[in-house]
């Protein structure tokens, strides 16, 4: 039936497979919409925040998306500016993925916002931030930043939307997006720049809090450590997870949809990414528990107590951290397919892992001395929403590939066969 | 015309361009942020015009003036005045709150209520006031007409002394019923005290202004005890003065007042009897007494011998002989060390003072108890001293005329009370209102026919209130005057609902404590809210509804009428103060004797001053004559009461003088009976099954009387004392590891009575062995920001009764814990 | 976020924080409307294809 | 950033003697009173209940019977290094350059909360649910206050609006200046034992300026560097060492 909008070259399965698998993450989504509204219209008592928990699974989620969304900038700077300005030799391989990379992205940043609008208070109200800017806060650059690279994305997006074939039959629309694709390294640009700050500034989001020992990071001008760290962990994390998408797309589809180099490719740029930013990470750490906690009376056992032990730093940095970083720069293993895909997950897992620390623990542990520590678990609506945000996802991505030439290795790697002799002009064959 | 596709495109995109370029979007913006501030269901406040009210708060006996500010026709904020001689600015936290217990729509009757559903079903019909006040008369006629004027019943909580009270009085001796009980109080047991060691029947006043050094025997003075706002002002003068006074704390448990004390001991609940005569011990053998007063003013103090000439022991020889310190220590667990130095720093403070009571002072405590602390006071001369306990000017209030007795009236003033306070049995006490509900549910019919409730909510506040609502159950006919829909009223079948304390007008008289004589007067704050009607104005029209010689005792048309009767004496005594200047505090006058003339020449412009100013006092004090201070048979001070010798020689007459006061609930014999001395109230469970001890407290930002705490409250109150619905109680941590029990822990705590789900709080200043818990919670009845909240503790209280005054014991109950 | 908007102030701070963002607004706005006058050029321009 | 000079102008500030005070509330109930502070059904969860004072008890850790309480009633710290007001990114809370009063716009804040997550003291409470007031209580409401509305952050104020009610008093006077004990918050006034002083900081005539100097002066988590402009006082060493955290052997304190 939509066999016409069907990308050339490549095969699809049928409607019958694919609905059901629409409809499933429909559903799921739907149960976000359902949250969301519910905290619309009752208000956040809907959640399990409470003053003490000012974030919770929502903030953990978005600073999540948005870290493993980096690929998307990454891989554009990548391609667009140093492959095409300057000369990488690898270019040809990320070429493979930057489409997938740009949706991952446009996903991720756009759950991210959605996500941000049912989280505060007064979503009426939420152009306030551009409107009433306070330049010194930290959250104003991070608004600013996604939302305009939201928009870069959408730009990026838009030329693969517009080569659907369908829509490429439209001259102006085709043209259109050829134009658009010409002026991409300055998008790129825009996006690397917007990206950079407002990584960096969702790693400042917590190392400016002075009053919060355990968050609070000395650094560099008005940028505090983890406004870097921030921008090298998501980094390092977004190749990963295009990485790790793209291989969950290969076996849902069971297609080979990219080249293994490609995934050689992105598996080195995250781990030597990663390398580097363990390292820092601890040196982070370690000046940390020497510097900002005595300074604030304290000591390093006192941040680490109930549920959020000290196995958490444990399994940040050491399980989550140190391995994966190991995995994927050693080229005898990553050159093992299990152990790829076990060094991207554990890599984007360390990385979850300390959103999560710096969200949950900063707001678990008491600054006052005669404070109590706090534990904290989400309601349905916060998991619904979340969870609303992966079915979203998936559905975008699913519609994408679907529709849109997403993989420009797939219809090469994957030639369809009439009678075993090899098409590459036709539509779709319906499979035997 | 052919709309190509190029068409659609230009039109849709320039459409877009144009809309956003237009002012519309920014115009939604605005819109859509204007209405976020403005959403209909955030309630705005109405403007109106600002002013201010002065009036007092009745809400307790404390009397502190207050001041309201005003919107308009409401009232939008209480505070403290510092123009009142009572508070000197401060408030309590209940009286800060009082707005909400005035526009609290959910826990007031509105009109008068007539029950139409069966008791307790919840299901009212609403009357007209003269339909109401109707069948309440004409039930008393019937009661009257049948010869039964003493089975009308009334339990009134209104402040004693004051004119709500004297007219509920007046109402049951006009129709001929002996049966008018009070709500029981602490201030009884200290009335009770000083009426058998020093006679006259006052309240207890202490001029804790102009003391140095203070022994509380567990009275929380700064955790809502006599006058809050009072004691409060006191208390910061003192911790700002650098020569500041003394205070020992006697508390089994690290209350607020503890931690603010110079010394905090913590005897064994029960023993603060024996601690005190232990104090006295050390006093008299080292003879730091004051001799002169002992000498001259005390009677029973040395070895006597009476007119038949039987030799009799004195007090000084039977302490020195049964309350050495070690032996003390044994029993309150105190080291006799301390005992010694506590009873020198006693001795040779300038101006010492012990004060008796427990709490707040809300219920009674015990008689020889109260004697053996105010022996310490006498030990140490400090009866009718300035900063000491005083002995109560009275107030010059003009009587009323006699009530007129009709031969019905006559005929059942005769009759035996119900509780059988004031016979031989009970000599000393005035009501007792355990023993009325003992009586109604040990018999097959209740005496009492009607019962009238004024101002009370004995079925929450009493201890064992349970028996209470069983006792109800078995009355006839319930009327409650009461504004609020209270656990008692809502058993009651008839509603007459008073005003709240901000919307009429009563008095206080004499304030519990203030040592100086005192007419608090509040006025109404503004105009009532619901078709309520004053109580005074209730118990007067009702009077005129029975008609007679009742009506004929009634002569006025309304309260305000006569409580200007009474004050009308004030005037006439032409002495009294007015205003109030906080920079000449009341205790600098109580320095001097005499008193202070009025400047006022017609009692209707002091009248006005009253009302506008809420009181009237003398900031003196007369220390009449030492041949007038003591009103006993020895017109001295008695170590050794003859009161008591009376009573029990006539209760015991006939019979084995042994058994006789055994019967009363005495343990001690021969002449210490007539001494204060340590009784050990045994309670009811054995130990060995309830190992520990459960100890109601009080706290003073937990309304624990008749009010129900307002919301507002409940924020002061910390998660470690009320989660959720669950009431925490205080035990410590070595007792808790014994039970299993930890913070948090969900337990049952069990009584032979009955029992409650609690949790529990580690709390390092819990005596080990007892358990700790807030009395005030657990209300079965008002809104649902108060109903269903944490337990009573008076479901539980096994009480026994304290000897003298028959008046229940209410901690000493022994319970065990269970984990849950 | 405007000069008009009444928290604006010419303090160094801000005018950094919004150069900042208006220069990237602005280069993606050129980008966009590149794309757009060339895409109206060459639908303008007789060449087919 | 031009550097402020804190010497300069008013600052206004109070100091809270622990020792005087008894713990018994009435700051935090005259304090809800006064601000309109809405009420929840359940007040005992106080991570979601809004007090603008909130009492916080400590004992100092002995055993029965040596175990000591102490209250400690929180404002806002009304910091002069707020770390709540640069946080806030649509401008929502400020410091007052004049009184240095942190203030709290309701119908700026988005609700991001993330001025409670850079506050150390809890001191900001965020509107979970609508404002409720138990039925028929919305009549005792103060216009002087406006009622919040639900999914924005409020704060204590120092009870900004008798700041204007004083000036606008003080202008109908012809006068500039305010007296001392003219404008003072409704904790202040309300207690009973007088254990709050309030004044101007920078005023060497007001009380508090002479307070704050004692050696039992003290802030809470003075190290952070909040400054807070809510200090207390004690002459306990360890209600002192409790205000703070400090490594072992740190705390150098009498008393």
């Amino acid at each position: 039936m939509d066999l016409a909008l069907i990308p050339n070259g490549v095969q699809r399965c049928s409607l019958k497979v694919f609905v059901p698998w629409m409809l499933l993450w429909l559903v799921i989504l739907a149960g976000g919409l359902l949250s969301a509204f519910l905290c619309f219209y009752k208000g956040l008592n809907q959640t399990n925040m409470n003053h003490h928990f000012a974030f919770g699974l929502w903030i953990v989620f978005d600073l999540s998306l948005i870290a493993l969304g980096a690929g998307a900038f990454f891989s554009g700077f990548l391609t667009h500016i140093i492959g095409e300005v300057f000369i990488y030799p690898y270019v040809e391989d990320l070429k493979a993925i930057i489409n997938a990379a740009v949706v991952i992205g446009f996903i991720c940043y756009s759950a991210a916002i959605a996500m941000l609008g049912v989280d505060i208070g007064q979503p009426l109200r939420g152009w306030f931030i551009f409107w009433h800017a306070n330049v010194h806060s930290m959250l104003t650059e991070v608004s600013f930043c996604i939302t305009a690279y939201l928009g870069v994305l959408t730009i990026e997006y838009l030329p693969l939307i517009l080569s659907n074939r369908k829509l490429n039959e439209i001259r102006e629309l085709n043209i259109f997006g050829s134009n658009l694709h010409h002026a991409m390294a300055l998008f790129a640009a825009a996006g690397t720049f917007l990206s950079f700050f407002h990584q960096g500034s969702l790693g400042g989001l917590f190392g400016v809090l002075f009053a919060r020992p355990f968050a609070f990071r000395e650094g560099f001008s008005i940028w505090p450590w983890t406004f870097f760290l921030f921008i090298l962990s998501s980094i390092a994390a977004g190749p990963s997870f295009t990485l790790l998408c793209v291989w969950i797309a290969q076996k849902v589809t069971g297609k080979e949809l990219v080249k293994r180099s490609v995934f050689t490719l992105l598996a080195k740029i995250s781990g030597w990414l990663l390398a580097t930013y363990v390292i820092l990470k601890i040196l982070d750490t370690i000046s940390w528990a020497y510097g900002v906690v005595p300074r604030a009376g304290l000591s390093f056992m006192d941040f680490y107590e109930g549920p959020y032990g000290v196995w958490l730093i444990v399994a940040e940095i050491g399980i989550f951290g140190i391995i994966p970083a190991i995995i994927l720069i050693t080229p005898r293993l990553r050159e093992r397919n299990d152990l790829l895909i076990v060094g991207a997950l554990m890599n984007i897992t360390g990385i979850v892992l300390n959103r999560f620390v710096f969200t949950i623990q900063t707001l678990a542990i008491p600054v006052m001395p005669f404070g109590k520590f706090m534990s904290y678990f989400p309601t349905w609506q916060e998991w619904g929403i979340a969870m609303g945000a992966v079915g979203y996802g998936i559905l975008v991505f699913s519609l994408s590939y679907r529709y849109l030439p997403l993989f420009p290795q797939e219809a090469e790697l994957n030639p369809i066969r009439v009678l075993g002799k090899a098409v590459t002009d036709s539509g779709i064959v319906k499979r035997g | 015309m052919q709309f190509s596709r190029r068409d659609f495109i230009k039109f849709a995109v320039g459409g877009l361009g144009g809309t956003l370029l237009s002012p519309l979007p920014w115009k939604l913006m605005d819109d859509i942020a204007i209405w976020t501030q403005n959403w209909s269901w955030v309630p705005v406040p109405a403007r109106g015009k600002f002013s201010t009210i002065k009036s007092v708060c009745t809400l307790c006996p404390g009397a502190c003036g207050i001041e309201v500010r005003k919107v308009g026709s409401r009232a939008v904020k209480i505070e403290g005045r510092s123009d009142y001689p009572v508070n000197q600015g401060g408030i309590c936290p209940l009286g800060m709150a009082g707005l909400q217990i005035l526009y609290n729509e959910g826990i007031r009757w509105k009109a008068p209520m007539k029950r139409v559903g069966p008791r307790g079903s919840k299901r009212w019909r609403e009357i007209a006031w003269d339909e109401a006040l109707d069948e309440l008369a004409t039930r008393i006629k019937g009661l009257r007409d049948t010869g039964n004027p003493e089975k009308l019943a009334a339990i009134d909580g209104n402040q004693p002394r004051s004119t709500m009270a004297l007219l509920v009085r007046r109402l049951l001796d006009a129709v001929g019923s002996p049966n008018y009980l009070v709500m029981p109080r602490g201030e009884d047991t200290h009335a009770m005290a000083t009426f058998l060691m020093q006679g006259g029947r006052g309240p207890a006043a202490f001029d804790l202004e102009n003391t140095d050094f203070i022994v509380s025997f567990g009275c929380g003075l700064f955790d809502g005890w006599g006058a809050p706002g009072r004691m409060l002002s006191a208390w910061g003068e003192w911790a700002r003065n650098k020569d500041r006074k003394y205070l020992i704390q006697i508390d089994p448990r690290a209350s607020n007042t503890a931690s603010k004390a110079d010394q905090w001991l913590a005897p064994f609940p029960g023993t603060e009897a024996a601690l005190a005569l232990g104090v006295a011990h050390v006093i008299i053998k080292e003879k730091l007494y004051d001799r002169e007063f002992i000498q001259n003013h005390a009677f029973g103090f040395t070895d006597w011998r009476d007119a038949q000439g039987i030799e009799h022991k004195g007090f000084s020889r039977t302490v020195l002989e049964k309350y050495s310190p070690e032996i003390v220590e044994r029993i309150t667990g105190i080291g006799r060390g301390v005992i010694t130095d506590v009873a020198r720093k006693f001795a040779s403070a300038r101006a010492p003072i012990a004060l008796a009571g427990r709490g707040k002072g809300l219920l009674p405590g015990s008689v020889y108890e109260s004697m053996a602390i105010h022996a310490l006071n006498a030990l140490a001369g400090r009866v009718n001293r300035k900063g000491g306990v005083l002995i109560p000017d009275d107030l010059p209030l003009a009587s009323w005329s006699d009530v007129q007795h009709d031969p019905v009236a006559m005929d059942g003033l005769t009759r035996e009370r119900v509780d059988r306070a004031g016979t031989q049995r009970y000599p000393f006490t005035g009501s007792l209102i355990q023993k009325f509900t003992e009586a109604i549910n040990s018999g097959h019919d209740s005496p009492a026919d009607t019962l009238l409730l004024c101002s009370a909510n004995p079925v929450h506040t009493i201890p064992d209130g349970r028996s209470f609502a069983r006792a109800m159950a078995k009355i006839p006919f319930i009327v409650s005057l009461s504004p609020f829909m209270d656990e008692t009223s809502m058993m009651a079948d008839l509603i007459l609902p008073d005003h709240t304390h901000l919307e009429k007008m009563v008095d206080i008289v004499w304030p519990t404590g203030i040592q100086y004589p005192l007419y608090a007067l509040s006025q109404p704050v503004v105009q009532p809210v619901y078709r309520t009607k004053h109580s005074g104005d209730v118990i007067i029209s009702l009077a005129k509804g029975i008609g007679g010689a009742v009506a004929g005792s009634f002569q006025w048309t309304h309260f305000e009428e006569a409580l200007q009767e009474r004050v009308r004496g004030l005037y006439d005594s032409g002495k009294g103060r007015i205003t109030y200047d906080a920079s000449e505090p009341v205790r600098k006058g109580l320095a001097t004797k005499g008193s202070v003339s009025s400047p006022y020449s017609s009692f209707k412009t002091m009248w006005e001053d009253i009302r506008e100013h809420g009181c009237w006092y003398i900031p003196s004090h007369s220390f009449g004559d030492w041949s007038d201070v003591f009103q006993t048979p020895s017109k001295k001070f008695e170590f050794f009461s003859t009161k008591i010798e009376v009573a029990l020689k006539a209760y015991s007459k006939g019979k084995s003088f042994n058994d006789a006061i055994l019967q009363l609930g005495i343990g001690s014999k021969g002449d210490e009976v007539y001494m204060p001395h340590y009784e050990e109230i045994k309670p009811g469970a054995k130990e060995r099954e309830y190992p520990l001890l459960l100890y109601p407290i009080e706290l003073i930002n937990l309304a624990s009387g008749w009010i129900g705490n307002p919301p507002f409250l409940n924020k002061t109150l910390f998660d470690h004392q009320l989660r959720e619905d669950d009431l925490f109680v205080e035990v410590n941590p070595k007792t808790a590891s014994r039970f299993g029990l930890k913070e948090g822990s969900k337990a049952m705590v069990i009584s032979p009575k009955g029992e409650l789900r609690v949790r529990v709080h580690l709390f390092d200043g819990a005596m080990p062995d007892v358990i700790f818990i807030p009395v005030g919670l657990g209300h079965t009845a008002y809104d649902r920001y108060l109903k269903g909240k944490g337990v009573n503790p008076h479901e539980i209280i096994d009480q026994a009764e304290d000897p003298l005054s028959g008046q229940p014991v209410w901690w000493n109950t022994r319970v065990k814990v269970r984990r849950i | 976020m405007f000069p008009f908007v009444f928290e604006w102030g010419w303090d160094a701070g801000r005018l950094i924080f919004m150069g900042l963002l208006y220069l990237v607004l602005g280069v993606i706005s050129l980008g966009l409307l590149y794309a757009f006058v060339k895409t109206w050029l060459q639908l303008r321009s007789p060449r087919r294809k | 950033m031009k550097k402020e000079d804190r010497t300069q102008g008013t600052r206004y500030g109070m100091v809270i003697d622990l020792d005087t005070c008894t713990g018994c509330g009435v700051c935090s109930v005259a304090c809800a009173s006064e601000n309109n502070v809405s009420v929840l059904y359940d007040e005992s969860d106080k991570t979601r209940n809004i007090t603008w004072m909130q009492l916080y008890m400590v004992t100092n850790g002995k055993g029965f019977p040596e175990t000591e309480v102490v209250c400690i009633p929180r404002p806002c710290m009304q910091c002069d290094n707020p770390p709540c007001v640069p946080v806030c990114p649509s401008t929502a809370t400020r410091k007052d350059p004049n009184t240095r009063i942190v203030s709290q716009i309701y119908t700026r804040c988005i609700g991001c909360r993330y001025c409670m997550a850079a506050c150390p003291y809890q001191a900001r409470s965020f509107n979970w649910f609508d404002p409720s007031f138990p039925e028929g209580m919305d009549r005792y409401l103060s216009p002087e206050v406006s009622p919040r509305m639900r999914g924005v952050v409020e704060k204590c104020s120092f009870c900004h609006h008798r700041l204007m009610r004083a000036r606008a008093k003080a202008y109908a006077d012809g006068r500039r200046d305010l007296k001392e004990d003219e404008y003072i918050p409704a904790c202040v006034e309300a207690c009973p034992t007088k254990a709050i002083t309030f004044g101007d900081l920078n005023n060497p005539k007001h009380r508090v300026s002479e307070l704050v100097k004692g050696p039992d002066a003290f802030r809470l988590l003075e190290r952070l560097g909040t400054e807070p402009k809510a200090y207390y006082k004690s002459t306990k060493g360890w209600v002192r060492r409790m205000a703070d955290n400090y490594l072992s052997g740190e705390f150098k304190g009498r008393g």
